[in-house]
C-alpha cells in the first residue's frame, strides 16, 4: 500500500530542537508516524516532544533501532547530517533542508556509494508521505488521502497543488515523495518510479518533472519498456528562457538537453500521457 | 556568484597558474598607463557573460593613444545587458597554440566533470556539438580530486599526450578551485601553449555557488559589488529573493521554484508575458511579500503582478492579510491577482475582494485574469 | 600447481623502459613469463624488448588483454602506479618499488577498496615466482625449482636463503610469494596462506615473518582452525631491540605487539613448527 | 624525521593551530632575554624523544635567574643519548584541564589513527595499556580526511561531548599534517584547555616519513641541521644507509632487513653482541660497502665486522672483490668474516681467502666464526 515509508517506519528526526524541526516533528507525529528519537549535539539524555534526544545519530539508532531519518538541520550542517546517517545504519534519509551547496552533495553522493543499503530522498525537498500512516518532511497531510496513485515529484508547492486536486476528485495517493530540486540529488524520478511498479496496490502513477538535467527522460525510458501503471507526467518551465537558472532549484536548460520538450517527448514516447496544466492532471488520469 | 575575467585570473593565480601580467583600469588614462607599463595589450570588457568578442569587447592596442581609444569605447558599452564597469589591459602572448581546459557540474553523472580539449579559443558548447569526439572527458572522485594517471589518459585521450605532464600539473591547480572556492565552473579557455612551451591562462570563468557564499565572504567582500548585472536582480538579492528578470510585463510572484515556473507557463499559455520569475519560498509571509512588490514595481514595464500561492502549512486569510498590507505599504495601483490555497483558503479570497484585490482559485483561471487586466491597462 | 601466476598470466612492466625494468623484464621473460606489453608515458607505439610499450595502463589493457603487472617505477610515481594499474583491470598488481610514502600506501589501500577483484603484492618486495613457469619481480629463479612447498615472506633475501636452501634439498616450491616489509602493503600472510590451502598441488608451507605489526599473528590464527599443510614458520628481529625501527622494512616493536616471542608464540599454538635459524626450516620441513 | 617540539609546534601554529608564546634560547643569556620577554617561563630541553620530563629537562622558572640557571643546567644535557642542543622558552599556561590527541599510523588498521583521550598529559601508551576504554579511536578515510559527525562521535566517546566544536576544528587542523607534512605521528600531549576556554597545544611531537622526504625538502632545510641524535646514524644517513646503532661491538652489514636482522639474531645466539643495524639494500657495491663499513669503523666499540650478502642476482667474484676493495680503501685491520651465496660464489670465497678474509658458507657460520674471532680479539 506503499513505498519506502510506512506506519511501523522507525523514524528520528535530526535537528529536532530547532524551530522547523519541531514543528514538523509535531506535524509527523499527528500522523502517526513513529518518531522514536531526535539528535540535538548537547542534548543527550534530554527528551523533547516527547521522544528521547541524542546527541549523535550512532547513539538514537543504537537505542531506539531508528531506520529512517528526517534532516532539518541548517544548510552548513546538513551533508554531514547525511553522512553520520547513513553511517550509522539509516536506510532511508530525508533531507528537507535547502541551500547545500552543490560540491557538499556531490561529496555525499560518492560518500553514499559505500552504503548502497542507505537511500536518500532529497535534499531541498518536502519529503515524503505515506497518507494516512506516516510521513517524513513536510507535506501537509491534511491535502492528502490514502489510495493508489503514486505521485513523484521535483516540486514541493506543485506537489501539493496536484495532491490537493487529486483528494479533492477521490483519487488518494499510496506514496508521495517529493525528491527535490536541486541539481544534485538523491532518488531520481526513474529510482522511484521503480518502487511504485512492484508496488501492488500503486496503480495509477503522476510524475511532475522540471526542465534541466535528464532525469525525467531517463524515467521515461524505464516505463518505455512497459509498465502496468496508468501514468500522467507534467512539466513545468517549458517557457522558461534558455540560459537562465529557475532559482535554487537548478533549473537551467543548455541547448537541447533538459527542455521542456524533449522530457515531454520522452514521456510521449513511452506512451505516458502529458498534461499541459497541473489542472488537467486529473481528468487524464481517469 | 560569476566573477569577472580580472577576478577569476586572480584566484587562478593564488592557486599558482600563471596570468599573463595584466591591470586593471576604470578609464581611458589608466589604460594609458597599462600601454606604458605593458607594452601591447588586449583592452577586454570585464563583464559575467561570454561572447564579449564578438559584441566588439575586446580591442588590441599598440600605441598609448589606442589603449585610451579602446576603453573609452569598451567601458560602459552594453553588453548582453551588462554594462562594462572597467575593463581589464592585459600584455599579449606569444601563442603557439590553444587549449580548452574546463570544471563544470555534470548534473546527470551528480559530479565534477573535466573537459580538455586541443580545439582551444572556440566555444566548447559549438565544439561539443560539432565534435564532441574533439572533447576528452574525466569525472574526478570528488573526495580525491583528479589522480595523476586520470590526467595522464585523459590528456592522451585528448590527442595533447606530448603535454601530459604540464596539463596534469595545472589541471592540478585549476580544481583546487572547487574544494577552496565551491567552484560550480572553472574553466580555461583558451590555455595558451606559448612559443618558449609555458603553460598560460589566456581567459578564465569562474563560477562560485551562492549556495555557499557563507563559506566565501572574502570573495564577495573584494569582488561582489562589481558583479552587478541586472539592477533588479541585484535589488532583490539584496533583499533574500529568488529573482530572474524576464522580458514581459506581468509581474510573478510565488512560493516554490516549481509552482513559480508553472505560472509562468500559466501566464504564457493564457497570452501575457511575464516580467520575472520569483520565488519567495516556503510560507508567505507579509514582509517577504512586500519584498517581492517592491522589486516588481521597480520595474517600468510592469502592468499588474500576479500572486500565486500554495498555502501548504500557510493559513489563506494570514496570506490575504499579508497581500493586502503589502500593497498598501507600496501604494501599488496596478492590477494585482491572487491565487492561493491552503487552511481557510474561502476566508482569504473574501478579504482580497474586500479590498480590491482579484482572488483566483486556480492559477489557470488567476493567469487568464491577470493577462486580461493589464491587457485592458488597468491602473495606467 | 601454483598460486596467483602461472605461464598463462598475461603480464606488463610498468616502468619497462627504465633500467631495473628492463633488466628484470628479460630475466622475467627469459623464465618464460608472458610478458606481453610495458607501459612508459610518452614512448606509446615504440617497442622494447619485443613487447610493444603503451603509454597508459588502460592502452595496454585494451589491446594485449593483459591481467597483471609488475611496477618498477620510481617511489614517487609508484602509488599512481599501483592505482592505474587496478583501475585499468588489472586483477595482480605486484609493486618492486621500495621507499613509497607510507600514506602514499595508505591512500592506496583504500583506492583498492573499489576494485575488489584487484591483488596487490607489495609494495618494496620481490614479488613472486611460480617455478618454471613465470615470476613478476625480482626473485631470482636460478635458485628456485617446481615443487610443492608454499613459501610465503616479508623479507627479501631471506627469501632467497630460504628457496635455495629448500632447492638444494630437492624441495621445490609451488610459488613463492614476497609480500614485503613495508608497514602498510597489500596481500599479508593470511591471504597468501588462504590461497596455498586452496591449492591441491601446495602440500608444505613456510612463513617467514618479521617483529612488528600482527600479521604473522593473523595468519596464524588461521592456520589454528586446521590446515592440510606441513608448515614451518621463521620469524627474524628476535633479538632486535624495542622501538628501533629497523630499515625501511618498518619492522618496529612498542609494547608486547609484535614481537618475535608473541609471533612464534601464536604460530606453536596454532601447530606450527618453528624454527630458530633459517638453516634449520629445510630439516624441519621434511 | 621527528621533529623537536618546537619545530612541531611551529608547523602546527603554520595549520592555525594556538601555540603558546615561545622563544628558543641556545644560551643562559637568550633563557634571561626569553624571561624579560614572556614572564614565567617553562624551560624545555629540545630533544627528539619523549620522557625528558623525568630527565630532568624542563624547569620552570620565575626569575630571570631562575631562566639563566635551567637553561645553564639543560642546554648540553644527554637525555637518552641526545645531547641537548637548545631549549625552548615558553610562557606557562593557565590550564584548567589536559586533553591527549595524536594521529599515528595505525600498521594492522593500515591507515591512520586518532586517538583522543580525556588523560591528557600522561605517557598514552601507558594509559593504553592501564585504561583502553579511556582512549576514544578514529580511523579516518585517507582521502577524505575525519568528517565533522566522526569527530563528534569520537569526542563523545571519549568523554569530551561538551568540547566537541572546538576539539573537532583542532583535530581537522591537526590531521592537516598527515596530507600536507607525510606526519607518521602528529600529537598533541597535552592539549591545554585554558581557564578561559581556549586550546592551546601545550607540548606537540611531529614524524615526518623520511621516505616522503622528496616533498619536504623544506622541512629538512629549516629544521634538518639540528636533529643530530646518534652520530653514526647521521653518518649513515648522509651516505645514504639504513643503519640502526645498537650497543655491542660485533659491526653487521647485510642486504635486505630480513636478511640483515635475521644476521644480528644469529650473532646474539653465537653469543655476541651486534653493535650495529646496517641494510645495504639490494646488490652490494663495492663503494656501497666500503660506505657502510667506514660508518661502522667510526665507532671505537667495534671489534670485528660480519658481512651477510645474499647475492640474489650479484655474483660472488664481485661481491668479493668490492669488499677486498672496501678493507684495502680503509685500512681495516679488525677481523671480517663475509658469508655470501650467488653465482660463482665459490670463486668468491676463494677470492676472500686469499685476502686474508674469513669467508663463510652458511650465516649461521659466520656468525659463530665472528664471534670467535673478537673474543679473541684479534686485530686489536
Amino acid at each position: 500500500m506503499s513505498i519506502l515509508l510506512d506506519a511501523s517506519t522507525r523514524v528520528i528526526v535530526q535537528g529536532i530542537t530547532g524551530r522547523e524541526g519541531g514543528f514538523h516533528t509535531e506535524q509527523m507525529q499527528e500522523l502517526g508516524t513513529k518518531v522514536v528519537a531526535g539528535t540535538s549535539p548537547g542534548r543527550g539524555g534530554t527528551a523533547h516532544l516527547g521522544v528521547p534526544v541524542f546527541n549523535t545519530v550512532a547513539d538514537a539508532v543504537k537505542a531506539t533501532g531508528a531506520n529512517a531519518s528526517g534532516i532539518f538541520v541548517p544548510a552548513p550542517f546538513a551533508a554531514d547530517a547525511i553522512m553520520e546517517a547513513a553511517a550509522a545504519g539509516i536506510t532511508l534519509i530525508v533531507c528537507i533542508t535547502e541551500g547545500i551547496p552543490i560540491q557538499d552533495m556531490i561529496r555525499v553522493k560518492d560518500f553514499l556509494r559505500g552504503y548502497p543499503g542507505a537511500r536518500l530522498i532529497g535534499a531541498n525537498c518536502p519529503g515524503l508521505i505515506t497518507p494516512g500512516q506516516a510521513k517524513i518532511g513536510i507535506i501537509p497531510q491534511r491535502i492528502t488521502r490514502p489510495g493508489q496513485v503514486g505521485l513523484v515529484s521535483r516540486s514541493g508547492t506543485l506537489t501539493y497543488e496536484v495532491a490537493s486536486a487529486l483528494s479533492a476528485a477521490g483519487m488518494g495517493q499510496s506514496t508521495i515523495v517529493g525528491i527535490g530540486g536541486d541539481p544534485v540529488l538523491g532518488l531520481t524520478f526513474r529510482d522511484v518510479v521503480e518502487l511504485f511498479e512492484k508496488d501492488p496496490e500503486t496503480t495509477h502513477l503522476v510524475l511532475i518533472g522540471e526542465i534541466g538535467g535528464s532525469d525525467e527522460e531517463h524515467a521515461a525510458e524505464l516505463l518505455a519498456r512497459g509498465s502496468r501503471l496508468k501514468a500522467v507526467a507534467f512539466i513545468s518551465g517549458r517557457t522558461a528562457p534558455e540560459g537562465k537558472r529557475m532559482g535554487h532549484a537548478g533549473a537551467i536548460i543548455s541547448g537541447n538537453r533538459g527542455t521542456a520538450r524533449s522530457k515531454e517527448e520522452a514521456f510521449q514516447k513511452a506512451g505516458v500521457a502529458v498534461a499541459e496544466t497541473t489542472d488537467d492532471i486529473v481528468g487524464m488520469l481517469r | 556568484m560569476k566573477l569577472l575575467e580580472y577576478q577569476a585570473k586572480e584566484v587562478l593565480a593564488s592557486l599558482g597558474i600563471t596570468i599573463p601580467p595584466g591591470v586593471v583600469a576604470r578609464n581611458p588614462d589608466e589604460a594609458a598607463t597599462a600601454f606604458a607599463k605593458l607594452g601591447p595589450i588586449a583592452v577586454k570588457a570585464q563583464v559575467p557573460v561570454g561572447g564579449r568578442g564578438k559584441a566588439g569587447g575586446i580591442k588590441l592596442a599598440r600605441s598609448e593613444d589606442e589603449a585610451r581609444r579602446a576603453a573609452e569605447q569598451i567601458i560602459g558599452m552594453d553588453i548582453k545587458g551588462f554594462k562594462v564597469p572597467l575593463v581589464y589591459c592585459e600584455a599579449a602572448l606569444d601563442i603557439a597554440r590553444e587549449i580548452y581546459v574546463g570544471f563544470t557540474v555534470d548534473r546527470d553523472a551528480r559530479a565534477n566533470v573535466l573537459l580538455l580539449s586541443a580545439k582551444g579559443g572556440m566555444d566548447i558548447e559549438q565544439v561539443a556539438e560539432e565534435s564532441p569526439e574533439a572533447i576528452a572527458r574525466l569525472h574526478p572522485n570528488p573526495w580525491r580530486g583528479p589522480l595523476d594517471f586520470e590526467l595522464a589518459q585523459v590528456a592522451y585521450e585528448a590527442g595533447l599526450g606530448e603535454l601530459a605532464r604540464p596539463l596534469a600539473a595545472l589541471v592540478k591547480k585549476l580544481y583546487r578551485a572547487i574544494p577552496d572556492y565551491d567552484a560550480l565552473t572553472a574553466e580555461i579557455n583558451p590555455l595558451v601553449v606559448t612559443r618558449a612551451g609555458d603553460v598560460i591562462a589566456g581567459d578564465a570563468k569562474l563560477e562560485v555557488d551562492d549556495n555557499a557564499a557563507w563559506r566565501h565572504r572574502d570573495l564577495e567582500e573584494r569582488y561582489g559589488s562589481l558583479l552587478e548585472g541586472d539592477p533588479y536582480e541585484v535589488e532583490a538579492k539584496k533583499r533574500g529573493l529568488t529573482y530572474v528578470s524576464l522580458d514581459g510585463d506581468i509581474g510573478i510572484i510565488g512560493n516554490g521554484a516549481g509552482l513559480c515556473m508553472g505560472t509562468l507557463d500559466l501566464v504564457q499559455r493564457a497570452g501575457g508575458k511575464p516580467a520575472n520569475f520569483c520565488d519567495i519560498g516556503g510560507g508567505a509571509k507579509a514582509e517577504v511579500v512586500e519584498n517581492a512588490l517592491a522589486v516588481i514595481l521597480m520595474n517600468p514595464k510592469v502592468k499588474g503582478v500576479l500572486i500565486n500561492v500554495f498555502g501548504g502549512i500557510t493559513r489563506g486569510d494570514e496570506v490575504a492579510k499579508g497581500v493586502v498590507t503589502a500593497r498598501d505599504n507600496l501604494k501599488m495601483r496596478l492590477p494585482l491577482v491572487v491565487r492561493m490555497s491552503g487552511t481557510r483558503e474561502e476566508e482569504g479570497r473574501k478579504i482580497l475582494k474586500e479590498n480590491g484585490i482579484e482572488p483566483g482559485v486556480s492559477g489557470w483561471e488567476a493567469a487568464q485574469k491577470i493577462v486580461e487586466l493589464t491587457r485592458a491597462g488597468v491602473g495606467r
